[in-house]
């Protein structure tokens, strides 16, 4: 085992799986001779050539549908959206085509691509380069949703992703790529899909989250637990679509207090969903309502630091949240 | 698709390679397309079905693309109209009876999605959806497979003149053209999207945006179907030989509504569509074959009952066969066991 | 006051917010001498010319593109999408542009632009002619999201959207547009963005909604009235984003029992949100789990007539999640 | 934009209409461009600025678009690059350095957006994003409600090379066509898009993508301002005179990294770069003007020294106005009163 970086792992994932599988390549813009913007994809145009690190032209929706194209013909491809901010050009491929190619086929046909798109902000990115798009596309059926927030699980749900026989939206947040390492085994392991995590126990206070805020909750639990003798409980869902029920419901059963965060918008985010689940199912085990700790409902944000630290949760954020549903 | 039979040296389809009995079957083909079409329309205004949508005039071209190509190893992505295309590749009047009536037996959908909307993997027909022009980049990246693979296969996708203008058009013969990709892109341009006339659709020529793309591009009389097989024969063995993607613009007249719910007197005039009713492309193959001596008037006669024949036993078992469970209709949003392989 | 169609009033919107303001006009696919795959905008053309009633190429990013820059420059254009299904392509723009473009230019700019889409099923539409697209578009702050169940509501709210300073998604319900119809003013009136309609009072259960399944809602209550004596409480939410928080506040708490009903697939729709919304504020005024009656999870309804039936609403439906909640 | 003073016969600029004092003036604004531009680089080289995109070698030619202009009438959809263009109908180095430092008082967007992303109603400079290509059809919607409003107003948008690939440049230059709109397509292309040079961007000529639009096409080499503005300036009367659209292609060579972010010697070599960056158009552009007697050493040290100081004052001024305050960060979603007007 060694401890590597979030971003290494995912390149990890891929040059393993291109390894494994021939007919598994990546595509999308500067992927190839450059190795991403991020360097998410370095070396994989040296060690595999430029047939399977494919440098394609400006154009989303052509990355995405010629992507689909090569899936339905039996090869595995991984496209890159550079930015998950650009992906909005494919969302009719995305939504019309890769979730629906398997179901209006009565199972004839099938679409096993993954789309990667760095989500996120925290890195001045401003208005077009930091947001969260999980709500376009969560609650599309058909389109699988993984979020990973260690290197662990991000290399082990891109292998299930790229080995998976339906399309998944891999969303890395970029913020990880380099501020988050652990322990990632040397030989092959996959993370199923649609299995939430819990990353850490507790008894008094439910947090339900995916990708960067929950290292903000950990490093609050840290302090709760020390200052204030709160113990949180924290789940990571890991996948945000399907969404992992039982884990969900057993999480909020367990202190019956619940906070659910994540960066993307407040509203109609993924949070709601989980709110919903657990309000239809477990109302009567709850002993406070169900905060939601997420982004303002604003169109993105601003690249001055005021206005982006205003909309990012950190850790003082998370911690009073949580400390102050703990006292309700 | 092999060629046999003798040829003859004077003839327009000899020199194209086509032998008599392949020519007389493209015929069956444009006639079978033409009659179930008939067929469909008759069902709806009947009421036995909500819908249909023609392609009428449009099929010896469509017949003729087909049959340019190989069916044991290229890829087709035909669109809504391509009765005539999909029935020379080896869809079966009683698969489209099934998919107009919705049944669970219909290969394409199972009665899920609208008539036209076709699939079957097994035919090598890409399953397609609604929103048009999102198979052209499906066709590119099929084609970029092929390549990958080192297979000899080409992939040729149809699609309408106003569905042209759509961003996938561009982004797609792009991709494929900066690759050099075993593809043909068929742009089937009856003149209409609905009810847009091409001049408010585009001021330029279809076929002329290849250049931009850097591949060729090739207008084509669609009531030729000959020489529309020949421009799609040429296209594919260009494809076959690495030389790239190309663009075939197949000029016709699309003579009935754009579907059963449209009424196209809304927006033009009898008098504008009759010629073109009168110039009937089918009419001008079999006079073709009657003057090649390979046609007779009781050939036709026979060849008309037996698709009556066909086509009302493919009704009447289309019409009878169930629909699919109401609880089926849940299955395959996903892989039925979402395994991941290993 | 004459009893309209849906349709109907959604035309007069138009026709009279036309010969209001030269600024106003429509444009998109078969819209203009055609009037409208559905006739919607059936007689524009002739009465405004093909300036104002504008066929445009088949293209839904250009449409909305296009109407974008006119409403930037003081125009006030209403584009048309023929089916929503048929709206994705147009999603950069909507999302990265209408919705941001006030925003990113700190007030500067606006994108007073109306989006007009026909959603829903039960007209033998099939999976890419019937779908609800709500899901996609709502969360995305920066965009107003109507969607009328009523003439009265669809004339008022669609004027509301024309004259409305901001962009604004009007979703229209298709299988509405022939089989509704009610009293609509002769006047010019507004229907405000923003503002939920109490459609019937009671105080058994609330049921929450919007767009088409209130009607089965409504039938449903008259049964249940006469045969069971259950009294429902009905909030049309009339626009979807923002939505109406007090409203649904009020509502819930009136009786403590609540169904969200929506045509949406369930999971990720505006009944998450709506649920999330009650969960967070009134946990304690509730007399039961917060239940949601809505499409399947599965990618669209099929064309043949067991599915579609199997994935819509109806009174029967409705009725039985009412009572069965009554009962609670 | 007035032209004025004495026209000597012979010179290029005069046979194209430009005044002595408008060449000079380009000049000035080239340089002060470039000036711009190279602070921009230092200041993020010393940490001061989290990120820069550069034009250089691109302003000569953005520069001459911006005069084939008319700035009281005309509406600007500049690119992320477009500083010389900018600068040109009228925003300050300060406001530039505003943005550059994203403070509340930067007129773009205050500090809201990254660098580049231009806007200002006021000098008729539409608001940008950074999705690329979206601007193409609001320049198209832009002329379309000129035309409706039978106003003698032209828009003119910029955009990359990579991003003439994009399913929006297609569907807005189509638009356009159809309706023979006063519009100006104007792709920079600079020859890479991040990484990816032309040759895997597209096989075909930018240019001759109008051909497919049913309006012209121009190539025209960007170290040539004359030439383009002589070119810009007759699309310009074109769309005046109701003759619709043209597309543009400037050719440059992007000698500076993508961004501060990128390093381009991943992907290229110091070799491919050296000549381009050795055949500087604003030399060029200098030395054209001292043949022509209307510069000289002594002018240009003075307009260094002049610009020095400018942008020194802007960079202080910049660095030392505040932020918006977070607070304020959640306004403008909507209309602060977001009540209908009737
Ligand atoms: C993206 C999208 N927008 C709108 C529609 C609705 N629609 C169906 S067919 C059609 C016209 C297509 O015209 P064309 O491409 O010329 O093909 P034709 O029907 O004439 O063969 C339209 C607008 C659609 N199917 N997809
Ligand atoms: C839709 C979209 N996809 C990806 C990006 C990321 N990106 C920013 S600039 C750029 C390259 C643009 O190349 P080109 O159009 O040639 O303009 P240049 O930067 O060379 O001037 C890319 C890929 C983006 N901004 N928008
Ligand atoms: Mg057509
Ligand atoms: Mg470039």
């Amino acid at each position: 085992m060694a401890v590597i970086e979030y971003i290494e792992a995912i390149r990890l994932a891929m040059k393993e799986e291109m390894e494994r599988d021939g007919s598994v390549f990546v595509l999308g813009e500067d992927v190839g001779k450059k190795g991403g913007v991020f360097g998410t994809t370095k070396g994989l145009y040296q060690q595999f050539g430029e047939e399977r690190a494919i440098d394609t032209p400006l154009a989303e929706s052509a990355i995405a549908g010629v992507a689909i194209g090569a899936a339905m013909v039996g090869m595995r491809p991984v496209a890159e959206m550079q930015y998950s901010d650009f992906m909005f050009p494919a969302t009719n491929q995305i939504i019309s085509e890769a979730a629906k190619i398997r179901y209006r086929s009565n199972n004839d046909w099938d679409c096993p691509i993954v789309i990667r798109a760095p989500i996120g902000g925290g890195i001045f990115g401003g208005l077009y380069h930091s947001q969260c798009p999980e709500s376009v596309f969560f609650g599309t059926p058909g389109l699988k949703i993984v979020a990973p927030a260690t290197a662990y699980d991000a290399k082990g749900l891109l292998k299930a992703a790229i080995r998976d026989p339906d399309p998944v939206l891999f969303f890395e947040n970029k913020k990880c790529y380099r501020l988050i390492s652990d322990e990632v085994p040397d030989e092959d392991y996959i993370v199923p899909i649609g299995k939430a995590n819990v990353m850490r126990e507790g008894s008094d206070i439910t947090v339900i989250g995916y990708s960067m805020p929950l290292h903000f909750a950990m490093q609050a639990a840290e302090e709760l637990a020390r200052d204030e003798g709160v113990e949180a409980h924290i789940l990571d869902l890991r996948t945000i679509q399907p969404l992992d029920r039982e884990a969900i419901l057993e999480a909020a059963a367990k202190t019956g207090k619940v906070l659910i965060i994540h960066e993307d918008n407040k509203t109609g985010g993924v949070g709601a969903e989980v709110a919903a689940m657990i309000a239809e199912e477990l109302l009567y085990d709850l002993d406070a309502p169900i905060r939601r700790l997420c982004g303002p409902d604003i169109p993105a944000m601003a690249i001055n630091p005021p206005g982006e630290k205003h909309f990012l949760l950190n850790k003082e954020k998370v911690k009073s949240a949580m400390l102050e549903l703990a006292r309700y | 698709m092999k060629q046999s039979g003798s040829v003859q040296q004077t003839s327009r389809h000899a020199r194209l390679g086509l032998s008599d009995e392949r020519v007389v079957e493209m015929y069956r083909m444009m006639q079978l397309a033409r009659k179930y079409d008939e067929r469909g329309q008759l069902l709806k205004l009947a009421g036995k079905v909500n819908f249909h949508i023609s392609g009428i005039t449009q099929e010896p071209s469509q017949v003729a693309m087909a049959f340019a190509m190989d069916t044991t190893t290229d890829w087709f992505l035909p669109y809504y109209r391509d009765y005539g295309f999909v029935l020379s590749v080896g869809m079966t009047v009683k698969d489209l009876m099934l998919a107009l009536f919705a049944k669970e037996e219909d290969p394409n959908s199972a009665g899920r999605q609208m008539p036209g909307h076709f699939g079957s993997k097994r035919l090598r027909i890409v399953t397609g959806s609604s929103p048009v022009t999102t198979q052209v980049p499906h066709a590119t990246g099929i084609a970029l497979a092929a390549k990958m693979r080192g297979e000899k296969s080409v992939s040729i996708v149809s699609f309408g003149d106003g569905s042209s203008n759509q961003g996938d058009f561009h982004e797609g013969c792009n991709f494929a053209g900066v690759h050099k990709l075993p593809v043909i892109f068929v742009c089937q341009n009856n003149q209409y999207a609905i009810s847009v006339p091409l001049s408010k659709q585009t001021r330029g020529n279809i076929y002329e945006r290849a250049i931009g793309y850097g591949f060729p591009g090739i207008r084509v009389d669609g009531n030729d179907p000959l020489e529309v097989y020949r421009v799609v024969k040429e296209a594919r063995e260009r494809a076959i030989a690495g030389e790239g993607p190309t663009l075939v613009e197949i000029i016709s007249y699309r003579v009935t509504g754009h579907s059963t719910t449209d009424n196209d007197l809304d927006y033009r005039t009898k008098e504008e569509v009759e010629p073109f009713k009168q110039n009937d492309p089918i009419d001008g193959f079999r006079n073709y074959l009657v003057e090649a001596g390979l046609w007779s008037d009781e050939q036709e006669t026979k060849l008309l009952a037996e698709f009556r024949a066909i086509i009302d036993e493919a009704t009447q078992y289309a019409e009878r066969a169930p629909f699919q469970p109401a609880e089926d209709s849940e299955r395959y949003v996903f892989a039925d066991s979402s395994e991941v392989k290993s």
